[in-house]
């Protein structure tokens, strides 16, 4: 027995994947959201990879590499509209972005 | 020939009532004459001419049944829009027609000065439309068209001064109660088809006896049948609309409120006659009903002051008389008794009628006296007709009440109590009867005059008024005891079917009218000493006789009574429910639930903080309550 | 015996790494957490023969999204990015329960699960995370995926241009 | 030639060429003049309609049948009985009488209003003719969109509140029907194989009882609503009281039927053992109607709540008319709705022409009309006591065989409901009394009917009394249909097999059950 | 390699590079006018396209993208939505200086719908996913210059961003659990297993219709849909409001009915459950709303619960129900946005309802159109949004979820207190006669979308039997080996 079974690499991706999810309930900073989310995207990276030499086939990586991409676009994306929302702001809370509500 | 006739006499009061309410603009007065008595005089003369042929046919073959059109259809049963012409109905015409033509002819003076006179002789010619199906029809159904037909006229006349708020109430009243009378003769309906699964007098009345058996349902069906006929002929304790009907205008208290209608009861108990017959309780207890309302009627008419309340009363009285004849078994003397009363009570109320027009619509006793010296022609008519009521040997009334008295004899134990309530009814009768003569007509004038000077009637009212007293002086001897029976011999056919016909003794007869005619002059005695000369008398007797006399005024409180147990319960229900059930609770319901979820929606959109962690934690806990749900259903 | 090692040396460094990220109060130390995240990741992804994805989690992730991050952070100026305490700090406790009960469930899973080795030795496998086979498996069987991401970049890129204009001008409009 | 399906399409052709009619002045003209020949042209075809049938089959006839979705079982199926054919009569004459009050005193934007009614007759028409379970459900709701706007433009101070109630009120019932009838659909199809919304081929399926209960119960919730049935009738005060009359008639005269219509196209011979279960407690509902909207119209504060409450007690005797399982009070129901549309029409008419020309509408504020009015005084008079169901009045004959027939059956129910028929006395002569009656005012003058007030009441009362005079009329059509719809339900209740009126069909055929096949045997 | 299997998104994408292109040239004209009209030819010709691929199954790029009746029909719903939304914003403010940006994203976005369509592997499943997502994100702050319109990106970004992950995780561990992540491998894997009761699908069930009730707008995943539609520009809240929501029950029914149904014991309750829950909570959550926009918002994730009822229901007919419901959905919502459109034009906040008073009376073809589409949406007779309903809820009553029909219909009620009331202020007051009032020519290209938006309410339900067999096509290409 030398080798480290599948399910605790699945542990692990499920402890990130916590980790992430708590991060983003807490947290109000909407970067710190984002790095929040960059945590829930590898827990999931965790699990494909994990479960991709549990198989012994390739397609949990591809499907790693293209997670990558998609949080690549993500953080993109979501940095422009930080920028935009607070270049007029100053803080950083995603609590005060309530004006829609109700 | 009979049938087409009386079609033809059914048509006319129709024709008439329709012609003058769809005139355009308002008539001539001498067409509404034409029309409104013509049409009545017409049926009359036809109805005549049925009677005239209907004498020359055999006795067993004089019931003629037909149907215009089939009128409906539903289940097994059918119903024809059909009449019955037989002796029963032609009797129950002749006086509908005959008063009726009488009472038109003196209503064309009587009511001259009236704006509605157009509207007064198409209602009244309404009446006696309704009046002539109710005695023609030859269902039950048609019965009862013509029994809400004849209260809807009775309403429509009583309150024909509609702008007296009181006149209006008596009319309501008047409808009320009948219809509660319609919903017991409609019941009766109900039984009937369910029993016999036929509506028609032939079916239902040929098959009595054996359909109903003995099951208590031939009492039932009477029971409920004489609801309608205690409402309509105004017997205790549907009573009480009776004298506030006189609210309406003379002469149609005359034909509506004394001679005809409120006569139809006795008329429905004799047609079906074959129900009481076996069914011996409700005969009974109709003829207990008609016992304790003539006695008790009679008590009240003594205190009345109004004229016409008098009669009112005293028609009540009258009526019990029939009912309770009927009630025994004495069909042919109720009917005997409804055709006496029909002139003499028609003749009073006519002749008070000329007293009332003559004083401009004064009808208080306390304001008359004395008016033999004006009105000679309308206290001669009173005369008699109070004599005949009253039961002096030798008019109409005589005959007819003692007839029925003498066959209460015959009837057991009961009837002799029946016998003696309507022998000191008998008595009373001729107290307050004489009461009234001798009140309105000797004594002293008023304090302070009269209301009007008194004028003379015209010869429109006078001549009915003068028919009318003969026939209530002779009437009578068509039927005399021990002599002959023309009104038994011609009903006999109708009532052939009687399997013991309950009839008089001569010794019987001979006790009655001694001890009536005996009671009844002591009574006028009595009332010439009370009322004959001034005031004095009346005036110490009234005094002493404070305690009761209000209870008696009152009519023994049915009204009071009625209105706190019946009425006002059920206004302060419908209030109950219009202010409370309905906006709290059929409204409220709808109303909370539309509240509940408005609070929701408030909750709920609380919960909207706008709050990107909210959002958040919401998809997280919906991702545990999703893994929850499938765990619980694995 | 040595993935072991590893193994738990990595994951360790991961979840203290994870854990600093989301708690530390300032976005800068954070971002750096997650670069020391990502690279336990990609040990992680290393002793499973993922040689391919390891690296480029190290040179794409790490290298290039996180310095955007940082980047950001210092473009906004440290200040503006830190947190002051929380009004709603007690409702974090509902976010912990639900994060618990997740994990419990996934636990539960992990644990009840039916296939078979999982919870036993790895194992053998083939060369499946070498480039080649990546390249292999990229162009025959996940071509439209390649394509596919190329059109998630183009966005990206349109996106961040569009994001970026206003900077250029106000807006038109009113 | 489609009879029905033109009846049903006549109108709703007319409301959408209505557009084409100009704005303005002329266009009023037009509109009323377009209204009034697309109305008559549906009442003449209607008469056709009459004519053509076989009054004694019983089944459904001139019928058109057009596939709509029929992989769903969806289809465009109409046709009349004899019982049906009465009611389409019904909706063409009142909405054609509606058209020409209407023309008479047309409301601003008249176009519109016109449009919308048209709207609403081919709503009606299209339910009482729907053979098809969900094209019933159509129609049931799609007329709510008329009336909707009918109330909520052209009514009273408080027509927002009427409307949202009135029509969220009936979609609550409506909405758990629709489910109830996508059940009954799948449920059947268990049972016969095959997937039909057809109101014929659901008939004879054998749901057992717990289904049959349960189905029947989300239809009559629907129905109870819509009639309305007591106490289910919360919307009805508000959308009578703030509809425009002509509207309110229209609501209480043709709407109200529908509900009764449900039960005795569907309600009675598709679900049975469940309208045997519910049998006496929607007696009692009823009869508790009966008194409780007499005593509610007796102290109604306007003539126009009195009608309408007035309406709740009489559909109450319409209802006890058709849960007794009697042919003779399922035909005095049937002939009750006609006589009861008639009648309450002709009362709101009244009460209409009263307060438009007085301002007036408390039943206490006006007095001694007849003097001025004495027209209306008897047309009044000959309503009122055709609504208090006077014997000798159309109403009476409905009455009167609806509780004969009950009372054969349920004697407590038929004495109970007898209440009803004295107090219709008391609040009916109230109506009259204080309005027509009492001391001489001068609304009675400016109230007086006129020539075109006499347009729509004439019509009416012409036909009230014809019915009083010949129900054969109607009635004569109505036996076979209503022993058809009422033997499974006779049936169902265990009556003898002597008193079940009409075979009873069995679905699929060649599935027996020994038990409906011996009882449903022709007397 | 079938190339014609992938034409349409092939297409698409040529269009956005055309759209930006032509968005950067330097003349004024071009740039203005140019990228919609491209986008309007992309969309024109994959939906021709779309048509033409009408028939038995294609696949592309070994097995991983289909061409099937099933995709094709989404393919042509979300087209039809995206030239809509072309349509309504063809002079919108917002996207004059950026239309080839602006038009490039819509047609990304819908590429990415597309591939969700005719996803035949997860990962594709999921980068279309992540396509129309990302696209999104920026569409939503395109209005950059109002703050709420940056607010409602960024919010959908960030919560967005979350349930990918949930749905990626899903995804990862329906991996896990079969091995492959193509659909068909998925599907024959566990009908040929006894792998049903793994814990792991359980898992992926969850975390799957967490993901995809997220894009769908399912109580409680909903909670972003009323600030970002209100925030967004209105004619993305449209493009959002359909198109992302029939991508979103394509990928429903492409996973659950289309891969899964041996795992529907697991799934149908948890869906038919956030299904209830999301047809009562979003209408009664639509009960109070004065911002029309908003209203529409909660009406949606009301509709979504309707939507959902057919995929618990799952099989041929819960499939035929959803697709039917989907194009009813589209043509009725497209038509409330475009009316709203009209009058955020004329007024200031004329997505606010009062803003509508009396609008019917003063303009009674946009008003019919409103009220049919509210109409239509709260399931009223005979028009299409009915005839949805009827085909949902007769789903539920097949698969033996009477109840889900029972709370349908309960929602349904609830939802009749603010459809109606939208139909009231519309007809039942007076118009305002305040100045402010203006009344603006109605762009010919809104104004067509408007009114053939609200014959197509009433036609589709006329014609529900041509649709319907289109429908069940799609649904039996679907439910196909």
């Amino acid at each position: 027995m030398t080798g480290v079974p599948p399910s605790l690499y699945l542990g692990v991706s499920v402890a990130l994947f916590l980790l992430g999810l708590i991060g983003v309930m807490i947290r109000r900073n909407p970067l710190m959201l984002l790095l929040a989310v960059e945590l829930l995207l590898n827990a999931a990276n965790v699990a494909l990879v994990g479960f991709s030499r549990y198989w012994g086939n390739t397609d949990g990586h591809i499907f790693a590499l293209v997670v990558m991409v998609v949080a690549a676009a993500e953080v993109v994306v979501g940095l422009g509209l930080v920028v935009a929302v607070f270049r007029n702001r100053l803080r950083l809370d995603v609590d005060e972005m309530s004006t829609m509500k109700g | 020939m009979e049938t087409n006739l009386g079609w033809i006499v059914l048509a006319l009061p129709l024709a008439g009532a329709l012609i003058l309410s769809l005139w355009p603009g308002e008539p001539p007065k001498a067409v509404t004459r034409a029309v409104g008595v013509g049409s009545v005089f017409l049926a009359f003369v036809l109805t005549a001419v049925v009677f005239a042929g209907m004498l020359g046919d055999d006795p067993s073959s004089r019931s003629h049944v037909d149907g215009l059109w089939e009128w409906i259809t539903v289940g097994d049963l059918r119903v024809d829009l059909a009449i019955q012409i037989d002796p029963l109905s032609v009797l129950m015409m002749l006086v509908i027609t005959g008063v009726g033509f009488l009472i038109h002819l003196y209503s064309t003076e009587y009511m001259a000065h009236s704006a509605g006179y157009r509207r007064f002789f198409a209602e009244m010619n309404f009446f006696v439309f309704s009046m002539l199906l109710l005695v023609q029809a030859a269902n039950f159904v048609f019965l009862i068209v013509g029994w809400a037909f004849v209260g809807l006229a009775s309403y429509l006349l009583i309150g024909f001064d509609y702008d007296r708020p009181a006149a209006v109430a008596a009319a309501k009243k008047a409808f009320v109660i009948n219809v509660i009378g319609d919903v017991g003769m409609v019941i009766a309906a109900w039984l009937i088809m369910r029993e016999v699964g036929s509506l028609d007098y032939g079916a239902v009345l040929s098959a009595a006896p054996g359909a109903f058996g003995d099951s208590g349902v031939a009492d039932a069906v009477a029971l409920l049948l004489f609801v309608g006929a205690a409402a309509k002929s105004a017997q205790v304790p549907l009573h009480t609309w009776l004298p506030d009907a006189m609210e309406g205008p003379t002469p149609v208290s005359a034909l509506i409120h004394a001679a005809t209608m409120v006569t139809a009861g006795v008329y429905l108990v004799v047609r079906t006659h074959a129900l009481y017959e076996i069914a011996p309780v409700a005969g009974d207890v109709v003829a207990v009903v008609g016992g304790v309302t003539l006695l008790m009627a009679a008590t009240i008419a003594v205190a009345q002051v109004d004229i016409k309340r008098v009669l009112a009363w005293s028609t009540v009285s009258q009526i019990g008389y029939m009912i309770m004849g009927a009630g025994l078994g004495a069909y042919a003397g109720a009917m005997f008794h409804f055709l006496t009363h029909a002139f003499f009570k028609a003749l009073l109320f006519l002749a008070a009628g000329i007293v009332i027009h003559a004083l401009a619509g004064e009808q208080s006793m306390d304001r008359m006296g004395g008016l033999n010296r004006y009105l000679r022609f309308a206290y001669f008519a009173i005369a008699v007709g109070c004599l005949a009521i009253a039961g002096i040997p030798g008019l109409s009334g005589f005959f007819s009440k003692d007839e029925i008295l003498a066959v209460a004899l015959e009837a057991g134990t009961l009837g002799i109590v029946l016998w003696v309530m309507g022998t000191v009814a008998a008595a009373l009768t001729a107290f307050y009867m004489f009461r009234l003569l001798f009140r309105t007509f000797h004594a002293t004038e008023p304090e302070g005059g009269y209301a009007h000077t008194p004028h003379p009637s015209g010869w429109a009212m006078n001549v009915p008024v003068a028919i009318l007293a003969v026939l209530a002086a002779i009437g009578g001897w068509l039927q005399v005891p021990g002599g002959w029976h023309a009104i038994s011999d011609w009903l006999a056919p109708v009532l052939a079917d009687v399997p013991e016909p309950l009839e008089a003794t001569t010794r019987g007869e001979w006790i009655t009218s001694l001890v009536t005619s005996g009671l009844a002059l002591v009574a006028i005695g009595a009332a010439w000493k009370i009322f004959g000369r001034d005031d004095t008398r009346r005036r110490a007797l009234a005094r002493r006789f404070a305690g009761p006399r209000p209870v008696l005024e009152e009519a023994y409180l049915f009204d009071e009574v009625y209105e706190q147990t019946v009425v006002q319960p059920g206004r302060d229900l419908a209030d109950a429910m219009l202010t409370g059930v309905e906006p709290r609770g059929v409204q409220g319901i709808v109303v909370a639930a539309a509240t509940t979820v408005r609070d929701a929606a408030v909750g709920m959109r609380a919960l909207q903080t706008g709050l990107v962690r909210t959002y958040v934690f919401a998809v997280a806990a919906g991702a545990v309550v999703v893994a929850v749900v499938i765990a619980l259903v694995r | 015996m040595g993935e072991r090692i590893t193994f738990a040396v990595a994951a360790a460094a991961a979840l203290i790494s994870a854990g600093l990220v989301i708690t530390l109060k300032s976005a800068f130390r954070a971002a750096v957490s997650l670069i020391v995240t990502l690279i336990s990741v990609a040990v992680l992804f290393l002793i499973q023969s993922a040689q391919f994805v390891a690296a480029i989690q190290v040179i794409v992730y790490a290298g290039a999204i996180v310095v955007l991050f940082l980047f950001v952070i210092a473009y906004l100026g440290e200040r503006r990015v830190e947190e002051t305490v929380d009004p709603l700090g007690r409702m974090h406790v509902f976010g912990w329960l639900t994060a618990l009960g997740l994990g419990g469930f996934a636990a539960l899973a992990i644990a009840n699960s039916r296939l078979p080795g999982l919870r036993d030795d790895p194992r053998k496998v083939g060369n499946i995370g070498g480039p080649e086979a990546i390249g292999q498996t990229f162009l025959n069987h996940q071509l439209v995926a390649f394509e596919a991401t190329s059109l998630v970049l183009l966005v990206a890129a349109v996106g961040a241009v569009v994001l970026a204009k206003r900077a250029g001008g106000a807006g038109v409009g009113r | 030639m489609p009879w029905i399906t033109a009846i049903v399409l006549l109108p709703l052709a007319g409301a959408l060429s209505m557009l084409a009619v100009p704005e303005g002045a002329r266009g009023r003209t037009q509109a009323r003049a377009h209204a009034l020949v697309v109305s008559a042209a549906a009442l003449v075809l209607t008469c056709i309609a009459v004519g053509l049938i076989d009054r004694d089959l019983g089944t459904l006839q001139l019928v058109d049948h057009h596939g709509w979705a029929e992989s769903l079982g969806l289809s465009w199926d109409v046709g009349v009985d004899g019982v049906s054919v009465w009611l389409l009569l019904l909706t063409t004459g009142l909405f054609f009488l509606a058209f020409v009050a209407a023309a008479i005193r047309l409301p601003e934007r008249g176009r519109g209003f016109l449009a919308l009614l048209l709207l609403a007759e081919a709503g009606l028409a299209g339910l009482f003719v729907a053979g098809d379970l969900v094209l019933f459900y159509v129609f049931w709701e799609a007329m709510l969109v008329p009336f909707y706007l009918l109330i909520g433009v052209w009514g009273g101070s408080d027509r927002g509140r009427a409307t949202l109630t009135f029509v969220i009120y009936t979609m609550v019932g409506s909405l758990l029907m629709l489910v109830a009838i996508i059940a009954a659909a799948f449920i059947a199809q268990d049972h016969t194989g095959q997937l039909t919304f057809n109101i014929q081929e659901l008939r004879g399926v054998a749901f057992t009882e717990g289904e049959s209960t349960l189905l029947f119960a989300g239809f009559a919730l629907a129905f109870a609503i819509k009639l309305p049935l007591w106490p289910f009738h919360a919307w009805l005060p508000l959308a009578y009281g703030q509809a425009p009359i002509l509207v309110t008639g229209l609501l209480a005269a043709v709407m109200s039927k529908a509900g009764v219509y449900g039960l005795i196209r569907i309600g009675l011979p598709i679900f049975p053992d469940g309208a045997d279960n519910f049998a006496v407690p929607l007696a009692i509902l009823a009869i508790v109607g009966i008194v409780y909207g007499s005593l509610v119209a007796w102290r109604s504060p306007t003539m126009r709540m009195l009608v309408a409450y007035s309406s709740l007690a009489h559909l109450g005797f319409i209802v006890l008319g058709l849960i007794a399982f009697d042919t003779v009070a399922a035909q005095g129901a049937v002939l009750q709705m006609i006589n009861h549309g008639l009648v309450v029409a002709a009362a709101f008419a009244i009460v209409g022409i009263i307060s438009a020309r007085t301002g007036r509408e408390g039943v206490d504020d006006l007095s001694g009309m007849a003097a001025g009015a004495p027209r209306l005084a008897g047309v009044f008079l000959i309503v009122a006591m055709a609504a208090l169901a006077v014997p000798g009045s159309n109403a009476f004959v409905g009455e009167f065989f609806i509780l004969a027939g009950v009372f054969e059956h349920h004697i407590w129910m038929a004495v109970l409901a007898s209440i009803g028929i004295v107090y219709a006395a008391v609040y009916m002569l109230r109506l009259y009394q204080t309005s027509m009656n009492g001391p001489v005012t001068g609304d009675g003058r400016r109230a007086e009917l006129r020539g075109s007030d006499m347009l729509t009441l004439l019509p009416l009362t012409g036909l009230m009394l014809l019915l009083a005079l010949w129900p054969a009329s109607i009635a004569g059509s109505t036996r076979s249909s209503v022993e058809r719809a009422i033997a499974p339900a006779q049936v169902a209740a265990g009556r003898p097999a002597a008193e079940v009126a009409a075979p009873v069909e069995v679905n699929p055929p060649e599935d027996h059950l020994p038990l409906t096949s011996q009882q449903g045997g022709t007397p | 390699m079938n190339v014609a299997a992938s034409t349409p998104i092939i297409i698409m994408s040529g269009a956005s590079v055309l759209a930006l292109v032509f968005g950067v040239l330097p003349w004024r004209t071009v740039s203005r006018v140019w990228p919609s009209l491209a986008a309007v030819a992309g969309i024109g010709a994959a939906g021709g396209m779309s048509i033409a691929l009408w028939g038995d199954r294609q696949t592309a790029y070994a097995g991983n993208l289909y061409a099937d009746r099933f995709a094709m029909l989404v393919n042509v719903i979300v087209l039809l939505a995206a030239l809509a939304t072309i349509a309504l914003s063809w002079r919108e403010p917002g996207a004059v200086d950026r239309r080839g940006e602006y038009a490039a994203l819509i047609l990304l976005s819908t590429t990415g719908m597309m591939m969700v369509a005719g996803a035949g592997n997860l990962i594709v499943l999921f980068l279309g996913v992540e396509l129309l997502s990302v696209a999104l994100y920026v569409l939503c702050a395109m209005e950059a210059w109002r703050e709420r319109s940056l607010e409602s990106g960024l919010k959908y970004l960030i919560v967005g961003a979350v349930g990918s992950a949930f749905l990626l995780y899903g995804l990862a561990f329906l991996y896990g659990a079969t091995g492959s992540t193509s659909l068909a491998e998925i599907g024959e894997r566990l009908f040929a297993s006894s792998l049903t009761d793994e814990p792991f699908l359980a898992v992926a069930v969850a975390l799957i219709v967490a993901g995809l009730g997220f894009k769908a707008s399912a109580v409680p995943f909903h909670m972003w849909t009323p600030d970002v539609y209100e925030g967004a520009p209105t004619p993305v809240t449209a493009f959002m409001a359909t198109a992302t929501k029939a991508a979103a029950f394509a990928a429903f029914l492409r996973l659950f009915a289309g891969t899964l149904p041996d795992l529907l014991p697991d799934w149908q309750v948890a869906i038919g459950v956030i299904a209830g829950a999301t047809m009562i909570i979003g209408n009664v959550a639509a009960l109070l709303q004065t911002n029309l926009k908003r209203m529409l918002a909660y009406s949606g994730v009301a509709q979504a619960g309707y939507l959902l009822i057919g995929v618990a229901a799952g099989g041929l007919r819960g499939a035929e129900a959803v697709l039917y419901y989907l194009i009813a959905y589209l043509v009725m919502t497209v038509a409330a946005f475009a009316v709203v459109l009209v009058r955020e034009r004329e007024v200031a906040d004329g997505d606010e309802l009062t803003a509508f008073t009396g609008f019917g009376r003063a303009r009674p073809l946009l008003g019919g159109v409103m009220t049919v589409a509210m109409l239509s949406l709260a399931g009223f007779p005979p028009l299409s949004g009915f005839v949805g309903k009827f085909l949902l809820f007769s789903s539920a009553v097949e698969a033996d979820l009477v109840w889900l029909a029972i709370l349908g219909a309960v929602g349904s009620m609830i939802s009749l207190g603010y459809y109606l009331r939208v139909a009231t202020v519309l007809w039942l007051t007076e118009p305002d006669a305040a100045g402010s009032r203006k009344v603006l020519r109605v762009p010919a290209s809104v104004g067509s979308v408007a009114v053939t938006s609200g014959v197509a309410v009433i036609g589709l339900a006329v014609s529900a039997s041509l649709v319907l067999d289109v429908c069940r096509g799609a649904a039996e290409a679907l439910l196909a080996p």
